[in-house]
């Protein structure tokens, strides 16, 4: 049966050799554009600065674990901002603040994670009841949360005086904070739902071929507001470590986080077709955002360009990132 | 004509004095999401409701052709006795605006921006610009932080949104108190847009690029100086290092009372909101003639004062005195004419 | 499984419904505060709306493709500060330069997205960032103010007293995008395109040159769109349009274009962005506050886009 | 006699402009394996999804196993035991083939929404054991070749197994249109094994496959039932007359009409060509010529032919049309050399679904429907309809949109579009005649006998091994992504398929 065999292991081999290809591309920027940073910049390497770096990439990863799964759909999430700014203001009113007598301690950023969950769901809702596409669901959504959390704010800013809260963003553990704990938790849970779940699987699947759900009697609908919902909920919690950060609530608690995680999640490799990537793409995504923020500053570019070339490398990463699945009718949305 | 279709009417210029009852006092900040704005449309409500009427808020998201589109909206409405506040977004706003409300005869105070050849004193209903000394705050806090670091050693300048004028100037004053603390070097500026989030991030990198060579932190205002106390906090270094920043918010206040930060300066937001829309009132109603306003008052600086540990106290629950809006006290806080 | 409807007169009525968003808007706003519906007013949103109006009917072409352009409003800030610039040495041909140097830039970007098969959300996105940079350093920082603004002060300027010629500006670039559309086989490309790529690269279609063609004019009428900034702002400044990067998108949108490309026209994107402009002005007007007009636009917006979207020209809602 | 396992009642199904199902009666009974034959269009697949319970029937009524029952979803359909392969692949590409298998039915693979990956493996393999095949069943779909997909198909209809106790109902439509022979004989293989513990429908448009695996064969026209016909001594030619209503042709491939080859130049001479999947590729072929290059999957035919397209990149070698030598860097230029391509994946690639049967027809000839630079909305609905007679395509109107259409008809319109303008020298033709009915199919080759007969050369990658002796007049056997021999196939001497296979593997 020499046929048989031919006819299976022909595209096997094929493939494989593109599938590795194509996950190598963004750790080997992240790897190379360190290395160019550590031999720009004697500061750059320090270990402070590592720690620093993988501090700071704290709330990104985050948020991107939640929106890894909406790009995972082929959907998309701009609510980020929104979301986190109620949240940041829900859980700032809810531990001890000065505005008022509330100090609920993790019951609040209980109920702030709820609350993202919560928006989530409306975004979702609106995608599968209303039909509205998720971009424009997610960025209606934004602009909610940001008037959720302006009603909140209503003129003084809440500090928060938790030490609980506040200790999140200071204490330290084997010299990470522990926000950046919580972030390798998320990223655990986060790679856990993905792999393990029906709930992730079916996110993948959902970007991969959603009709052929529907064929299979798979009630799609479900399951694409449970992973809005999902990513609100990561939203809610990166609302409520800004907030740790921060020791405020502010509404613009998530300012820029939208398109820094997409861009992140982008940059690992998930495809914004949706059905290729995942949360340790994204992870090594995040990464590679802060390596270049962090670096740039670090050997000294100035303000004025450093949008620029951030911009300019992230384009480049992914350009380098995309060279070995380049086909010549190749879809690129 | 070529004459916006709104521009027709007769400019008022103060032709017929308004009934009290019926001036239309407007107020435009950026947002209500941050505490210097949100004081801002909080003492403009108080001064409207001391002479019977309501202020009509306006926010404009920090967005410039939002902040257009509302004023040539508010225009193009019934322009005889509107009264206007405005917090133009950056330099480049204000002439529009000017030009606008000039054409439809609305009276005007501006506040914080505006280009330098834009002069009130060339329009009829444009009354007033007030503005806080940049370059003075800038310097005065400058010279806190060289006094708080002994008078030598490196700091580090957090710079506000690169293109507004505030920036700029408190930029140039720190550059100021620089030439005078010899001692005094600046490690690195980078710009953290006047964002207390983007401040922490940029504080922690640029403490871990220096280390302890960084002696004390100069800020643009001050929720970029709370959040670089949220980083030295978070690096182990609070109290370590000497922060000032602008604006005098509550919290900053309080952190300059309990000596967690070093300086600030005031500007205060809730009488920003009162006055523009006082002066605007006299004018309406007749009680303040166009043509009586002083020169150096057309566009002045606001007086100021550097809020440290000895004088935190008095700051601390900034009290407006309803007196400072009587027609003939409007002008009493003027520290001098815009330069 | 697509799904067959009966052409049913609902359906027809799909084609109006961003004109009948528009009216139930012009309504509400209306009955919240009587005073709105006066001609000034209604002028005065024609007028504001311009800039919003010609910036998404250029990247309406963009997003017909498949792709979407995230630079366009950094692209006009930019433009805004080159065009403060060049107007007291090149006058009158600071307008043709700055739209021409704009349509260059668009047309850079989609031969990036082109070429290097990067989509084109990151290549725009980098673009926006880079071209804020350039902004921010050709114009040191700052608002370049524009002394003597005779030749792009007849965009700011009312044709028979009432009309806002900016407005009628767009309206012209809306047609004239929209007839050549129609009468050429360009509508077919672009629709192919962004329906279904491989299929309209496998007929033979220039794909790649429609794409680049498409972000061309995005970038073109950005610098448009920049001109009427300038002149309605009397300057030029490097972070002056940005805010109308999410309007304009959400017009696009709730005019009824499919994001995910091929069905939609510019026509929509027009009824789109004076609903955009209405909530973005309208609501602070009658007197929403703040934090509730945020509430408002958000939910309202959805709402406009559920009521615009032609479901079955897009099979599957993303 | 036993109950039926299914029976149709008088089903109706309407869509806009088509009335898919009129009335149409059916009886499938226990263990038998039923074929369902019809033209394009005829209604086989809206019958099949209707028992399915994709499709809502406007009336009429289904019986199974004697009860009367309303299928309102797929999961309805599978509790009844009733499972379908579609016409169209239909796996999700990024999930391993164990979870494409039990999708939709995980049982106990997914406990509380959590996978236990080692039980899902394990019903996956029972499922693959039960058909023999050798796949992985943790291997990621995307990597299967298509043959292999096929079969992770029908192991996945196979769980509705798990669902009843009785025995269940397989349908099958169009398995074989994309399959190799080799590959086809693995599959009816199953079917036969299948038919000792379940009832299988099964559809194709090779009425000798029909005849080969069937018992009995039902026939649709125009949305109803016209006959029945018992495979056993049945001849292909009899079932096609109650498809159609008449007798077709004997001479299926036209051989009749097979033009003279031009001897002069080559219109297409390929030297030395050599890109990812094929090296040191050389052949000619003649105006008029119509030559069919074989080879098992894998063997890179189809990616020779996209290079051919300026689809694929080359890295060496040299293409002529007539004699001058020309640089294919897209398919822009490709056409404009006038090289056409139909493409084998039809639904991906062919079509422009949401796009009109006009627009779809005139894509890549606008030059057809144009009058200077602009479309002339008269000359396009002359030419369009006159294409549509032509090739008789079944379509409500020329502003339909192609996906409306059977699959067949679509096929013609992507077909039409290289016609239209009349300029074109070269064919590219990938399994063209995929999922047509046998009338069609012989339009299709009536069409491109007439086209070599206008001095057209044809690329054909044939959809079997018959179809390529039949219309060949030259065969270029590949192996392995190199030209292993060259046979002559003239009308007279056709060469025989297994001589062909030798060389194939
Ligand atoms: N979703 C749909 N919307 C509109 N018309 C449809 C739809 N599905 C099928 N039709 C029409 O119904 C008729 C029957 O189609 P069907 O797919 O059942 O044919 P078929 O016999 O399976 O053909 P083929 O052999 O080409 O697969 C065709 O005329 C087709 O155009
Ligand atoms: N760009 C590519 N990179 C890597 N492998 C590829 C690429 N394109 C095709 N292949 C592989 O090369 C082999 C040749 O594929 P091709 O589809 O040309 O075979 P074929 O002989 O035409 O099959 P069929 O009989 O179905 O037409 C396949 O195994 C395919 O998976
Ligand atoms: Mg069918
Ligand atoms: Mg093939």
């Amino acid at each position: 049966m020499t046929v048989t065999s031919e006819v299976v292991n022909a595209p096997r081999r094929q493939s494989r050799r593109g599938a590795s290809f194509r996950d190598a591309g963004p750790p080997v920027a992240l790897i190379v554009i360190f290395l160019i940073f550590a031999a720009l910049s004697p500061q750059f390497r320090s270990t402070d600065n590592v720690q620093n770096i993988v501090d700071a990439a704290a709330v990104l990863a985050v948020v991107t674990c939640g929106i890894t799964f909406v790009l995972m759909m082929g959907s998309i999430d701009l609510s980020a901002a929104g979301v986190m700014g109620a949240c940041a203001l829900t859980v700032s009113l809810l531990v001890a603040n000065n505005r008022n007598d509330n100090d609920f301690g993790l019951l609040g950023i209980a109920v702030a994670v709820l609350l993202g969950c919560a928006f989530g769901c409306v975004s979702g809702l609106a995608l599968v009841l209303l039909k509205v596409p998720s971009f424009m669901a997610t960025l209606g959504m934004s602009a909610v949360g940001l008037g959720v959390a302006t009603l909140m704010f209503a003129g003084v800013q809440p500090n928060i005086s938790d030490t609980m809260v506040k200790g999140l963003a200071i204490e330290r553990f084997l010299g990470f904070s522990y926000l950046t704990w919580i972030a390798a938790v998320c990223i655990l849970v986060g790679w856990l739902i993905q792999r393990y779940t029906r709930l992730g699987r079916y996110a993948f699947a959902i970007g991969g071929a959603e009709e052929v759900l529907l064929l299979s009697g798979v009630k799609v609908n479900p399951y694409k507001v449970a992973v809005f919902a999902l990513a609100g909920a990561f939203y809610g919690l990166g609302g409520v470590m800004v907030t740790s950060q921060l020791g405020a609530g502010l509404v613009q608690a998530g300012d820029g986080y939208d398109f820094s995680a997409i861009t992140a999640a982008v940059v690992g490799g998930t495809l914004l077709t949706g059905g290729r990537g995942g949360i340790l793409h994204s992870a090594v995504g995040v990464m590679l955002v802060m390596v270049l923020t962090n670096g740039l500053v670090q050997i000294g570019v100035s303000p004025y360009w450093q949008g620029g070339v951030e911009g300019l490398i992230v384009v480049a990463a992914v350009a380098a990132a995309v060279i070995p699945q380049r086909r010549r009718n190749q879809v690129v949305k | 004509s070529e004459q916006a279709a709104g521009g027709n009417d007769t400019a008022a210029g103060g032709s017929a004095a308004c009934d009290p009852s019926a001036v239309k006092l407007v107020g435009q900040v950026r947002n209500e999401s941050n505490p210097y704005e949100a004081s801002w449309l909080a003492g403009g409500d108080a001064f409207a409701k001391s002479v019977g009427l309501t202020q009509e808020r306006l926010t404009y998201d920090g967005d410039s052709t939002k902040q257009q589109e509302q004023i040539s909206q508010i225009l193009a409405g019934d322009t005889k006795c509107l009264v206007m506040n405005v917090l133009p977004n950056g330099d480049s706003d204000t002439a529009p605006i000017v030009k606008g409300a000039d054409q439809a005869g609305a009276y005007l105070v501006t506040q914080w921006n505006k280009p330098a050849d834009l002069k009130p004193a060339d329009y009829k209903t444009w009354l007033s610009h007030i503005t806080y000394n940049g370059v003075e705050s800038g310097q005065q806090i400058g010279d806190a932080l060289a006094t708080a670091i002994g008078g030598s050693g490196g700091i580090i300048a957090l710079q506000g949104v690169l293109d507004t004028a505030a920036a700029k100037d408190r930029f140039v004053g720190l550059q100021n108190s620089l030439k005078k603390n010899t001692g005094v070097t600046l490690l690195d500026q980078q710009a953290a847009n006047f964002s207390r989030a983007e401040a922490l991030t940029v504080t922690k990198t640029l403490l871990t690029k220096h280390g302890d060579k960084v002696k004390g932190i100069w800020a643009a205002n001050d929720d970029m100086a709370l959040g670089a106390l949220e980083a030295l906090q978070q690096a182990g270094k609070a109290g370590k290092v000497a922060v000032v920043g602008i604006d005098a918010v509550p919290d900053a206040v309080s952190a300059v009372k309990a000596g967690t930060m070093t300086a600030t300066v005031s500007s205060d937001g809730s009488w920003q909101g009162g006055i523009g829309l006082a002066i605007g009132f006299c004018a309406a109603t007749g009680k303040l003639k166009v043509e009586d306003i002083a020169a150096a008052n057309r566009a002045f600086f606001a007086e100021q004062f550097l809020i440290t540990k000895d004088n935190a106290a008095e700051f601390a629950a900034p009290k407006t005195n309803p007196a400072d809006f009587e027609c003939g006290n409007v002008f009493n806080r003027v520290a001098g004419p815009l330069t | 499984m697509s799904t067959a409807v009966a052409l049913k007169p609902t359906q027809r009525l799909t084609g109006f419904m961003p004109l009948i968003a528009l009216a139930a808007l012009v309504a509400a706003l209306t009955i919240a505060d009587p005073d709105f519906l006066t001609q000034r007013s209604l002028i005065a949103v024609a007028r504001t709306a311009a800039p919003l109006i010609v910036l998404a009917a250029g990247a309406t072409l963009v997003v017909l493709c498949g792709g979407i352009d995230l630079s366009i409003a950094a692209l006009a800030s930019l433009s805004t500060v080159f065009l403060a610039l060049w107007l007291p040495d090149l006058g009158g041909l600071a307008t043709p330069a700055v739209i021409l140097v704009a349509a260059t830039i668009g047309a850079v970007q989609g031969v990036a997205h082109v070429l290097l098969r990067i989509p084109s959300f990151i290549v725009t996105l980098g673009g926006m960032s880079i071209l804020s940079a350039v902004a921010l350093v050709v114009s040191g920082a700052g608002t370049v103010r524009v002394v003597d603004d005779s030749t792009v002060r007849w965009l700011d300027l009312y044709l028979a007293g009432y009309v806002p010629m900016s407005a009628a500006m767009a309206i012209i670039v809306v047609a004239l995008i929209a007839v050549v559309l129609k009468v050429t086989p360009l509508r077919s490309w672009i629709s192919a395109t962004g329906y279904s790529e491989s299929a309209a690269r496998l007929a033979g279609t220039p794909v790649d040159l429609v794409k680049i063609g498409a972000f061309c004019v995005s970038g073109a009428c950005a610098g448009l769109a920049a001109v009427m900034l300038v002149s309605r702002q009397f300057s030029g400044g490097p972070t002056m349009a940005d805010n109308l990067l999410l309007p304009a998108v959400a017009a696009i949108v709730v005019g009824g274009t499919a994001i995910t490309g091929g069905h939609g026209s510019v026509w929509r994107s027009l009824a789109g962005a004076l609903v955009v402009t209405l909530l973005r002005v309208g609501l602070p007007i009658v007197g929403v506050p703040s934090a509730y007009e945020q509430i408002l636009y958000g939910a309202i917006i959805v709402v406009a886009v559920a009521l615009t979207l032609d479901r079955s020209k897009v099979s599957t809602v993303k | 006699m036993s109950v039926p396992a299914l029976e149709v009642r008088g089903l109706v199904k309407h869509y806009p402009g088509v009335k898919a199902l009129d009335g149409v009666d059916l009886v499938v009974q226990q263990n038998e394996v039923l074929g369902l034959a019809g033209e394009n269009g005829a209604g086989k697949s809206t019958l099949l999804k209707a028992l399915v319970g994709l499709v809502a029937p406007d009336a009429g009524s289904i019986y199974v196993r004697g009860e009367p029952v309303r299928l309102r979803s797929v999961v309805d359909a599978a509790n009844h035991g009733i499972g379908m392969v579609f016409q169209e692949q239909s796996l999700v590409p990024n999930l391993t083939a164990a979870e494409n298998i039990v999708l939709g039915s995980e049982g106990p693979a997914v406990r509380r929404g959590v996978y236990r990956w080692e039980v899902m493996r394990r019903l996956a393999q029972e499922q693959l054991d039960k058909i023999g095949s050798p796949i992985d069943p943790l291997a990621r779909t995307d990597s299967l070749s298509f043959a292999d997909r096929q079969m992770v198909e029908i192991a996945k209809v196979l769980r509705i197994e798990e669902r009843t106790q009785h025995p269940p109902v397989v349908i099958l439509d169009e398995p074989t249109s994309v399959l190799e022979s080799k590959e086809i004989d693995t599959l009816f293989a199953q079917i036969r094994r299948l038919r000792e513990f379940a009832t299988v429908i099964f559809v194709s448009h090779r009425l000798d496959e029909v005849l080969d695996v069937c018992d009995r064969v039902s026939v649709l026209r125009g949305g109803q039932s016209v006959g029945e016909v018992a495979t056993a001594g049945a001849v292909p030619r009899e079932l096609h007359r109650m498809m159609i209503g008449s007798t077709g042709s004997d001479d299926h491939y036209h051989e009749n009409a097979a033009a003279t080859v031009g001897s002069e130049q080559p219109r297409l001479s390929v030297r030395g060509l050599s890109g990812t999947t094929f090296q040191d590729i050389s052949f000619d072929v003649a105006p008029g010529e119509i030559v069919s290059i074989v080879g098992v999957h894998g063997s890179g035919r189809e990616d020779v032919c996209r290079a051919l397209f300026g689809a694929e990149p080359t890295t060496a070698g040299e293409i002529r049309m007539d004699g001058k030598k020309i640089d294919l860097p897209s398919t822009r230029a490709a056409c404009a050399a006038g090289i056409g391509y139909v493409p084998a994946e039809r639904k991906l690639e062919g079509m422009v679904g949401a796009m009109s049967v006009a627009e779809n027809m005139t894509l890549a000839k606008q030059q057809a429907r144009c009058a200077g630079p602009f479309v002339a909305p008269k000359k396009q609905a002359t030419l369009v309809d006159s294409w549509i007679r032509r090739l008789s395509i079944r379509t409500p109107g020329r502003d339909t949109a192609i996906q409306r259409l059977s699959g067949g008809n679509q096929q013609k319109v992507v077909l039409a579009r290289w016609l239209v303008a009349g300029d074109i020298r070269l064919l590219l033709l990938d399994h063209p005649t995929r999922g047509l009915d046998i009338g069609a199919r012989s339009e299709v080759y009536r069409l491109m006998r007439e086209l070599a007969a206008t001095g057209v050369a044809t690329v054909l990658l044939a959809d079997s091994l018959e179809e390529a002796i039949g219309m060949a007049d030259r065969i270029l056997v590949m192996n392995d992504g190199r030209v292993a021999t060259e046979v002559a196939c003239p009308n007279g001497a056709k060469p025989s398929p297994l001589d062909l296979v030798k060389e194939m593997v």
